[in-house]
């Protein structure tokens, strides 16, 4: 199962913290991850369109959008980060 | 060594053991970032500074990636050890619910010469800022926001990618 | 603020202090210089690191020139003040007798932004470092020696000189 | 009367760290005051002319050699500083 993970205005405009997802075989790709929640969820739209710029890590990891997925990952999105 | 921690911290605890753990270290670096109360929403993204005139008293929530967030940390703080010749580091994070003039954020460094102690207190600060899962959110009497990530943070950053 | 003193400082104490005057801050830098063991005479001229293994505790004397340090120290600050949005600062400088592992000097800074309690605070040590009436002499077992000035020093002035 | 200083390692190499000395007609700077401290004492000679290099301050602010000298200037010598 991939482990899919919100964060900051990300969590809250989507209203979710986290789901699980059984990697389906038409996805290989974050790109094609981020295509397939839309299409699952059509209100995921109006936040992954909406932002300037969503941050993707793969196994607590920064990735980009050609990073190619396995089926256990950890995949978070979230928003450019603002610590310190 | 580093913590991400609800807690507050303590400068002088923390220096005493940047000192002990320093050894023979000429110079000791330390950065405190606090909550400070004069900017609104939005604020950081534009530039624009308002006075909180009213003295209202704003919160800051500050978001972690558990587990991400304490990686992210240790590499920080690795980097700067294998790029300056230095005796003792230290990173602090706080998460959770802090209010203005609260400490937020504390990166210590030692070395034997003050260029090396400044430069890597700096670089880990600046990495801290834009490179480390933390988002904040600002709240006021007029809402809660996020802050957005600033371009002169990006900007810092990048004098280090060279 | 400036102060020479013979006596030790506590970077608690002036931590707090920096925190009350500067009101609305988001950033405090400190920097304490502390006195090394590990060169021996000449050392800092050459650039030769020699590390004191038998252990001998040298001791450092610290001189300085009554009037004018203090006028000195002023200016650093003055133009610290003048060169970045600070919101308070605060050099100690200790004199006399010192021994190893004694904290030397102390700088500290709090502005709005990160950045200029860093830059401030690093301009006023490479200040201190070869424009501030101080001179050490460094003692050990063999003997006593004046500490030369570092052309590293001299360097890291040139920077804030355009 | 002038009041000359002098400092860490000239202080120690000319065995005192200050004289008075009224100014004498002849001297109008300061590279003209070290001539005359040198003429004073021969065992300056050895300290002025050995050292790589001393500066020097007037009414404590650091000067160059060419600086005017009034009759009750403080003059101080002393070596490149090492604070901090």
């Amino acid at each position: 199962m991939l482990n899919i993970q919100y964060f900051a205005s990300i969590r809250e405009a989507l209203n979710r913290s986290e789901e699980q997802l059984e990697l389906p075989a038409s996805v290989a790709t974050v790109d094609q991850l981020i295509a397939h929640l839309l299409q699952l969820n059509p209100h995921f739209k109006a936040v992954f369109n909406g932002k300037d710029k969503i941050l993707v890590a793969v196994n607590q990891t920064v990735a980009d959008k050609n990073c190619l997925l396995s089926a256990n990952d950890e995949v978070a999105f979230f928003p450019p980060m603002t610590g310190g | 060594m580093i913590s991400i921690q609800t807690a507050d911290f303590s400068l002088d605890e923390e220096y005493k053991k940047l000192r002990e753990r320093a050894g023979d270290a000429g110079a000791i670096v330390t950065f405190t970032g606090l909550v400070r109360e004069i900017y609104d929403s939005g604020s950081e993204a534009t530039g624009q500074l308002k006075e909180n005139r009213e003295g209202k008293i704003s919160t800051l929530y500050l978001e972690h990636y558990p587990g991400m967030t304490e990686k992210s940390l240790q590499q920080i703080s690795d980097q700067a050890a294998r790029t300056w010749p230095l005796l003792a580091t230290r990173i602090i994070h706080r998460v959770g619910q802090l209010s203005a003039k609260d400490q937020i954020v504390f990166v210590g460094t030692a070395s034997a010469h003050r260029q090396d102690a400044f430069e890597s207190a700096q670089f880990m600060m600046d990495y801290l800022k834009s490179n480390a899962p933390f988002w904040k959110k600002q709240s006021s009497e007029s809402g809660s926001v996020w802050i957005e990530s600033k371009q002169s943070d990006t900007d810092a950053l990048d004098r280090w990618q060279n």
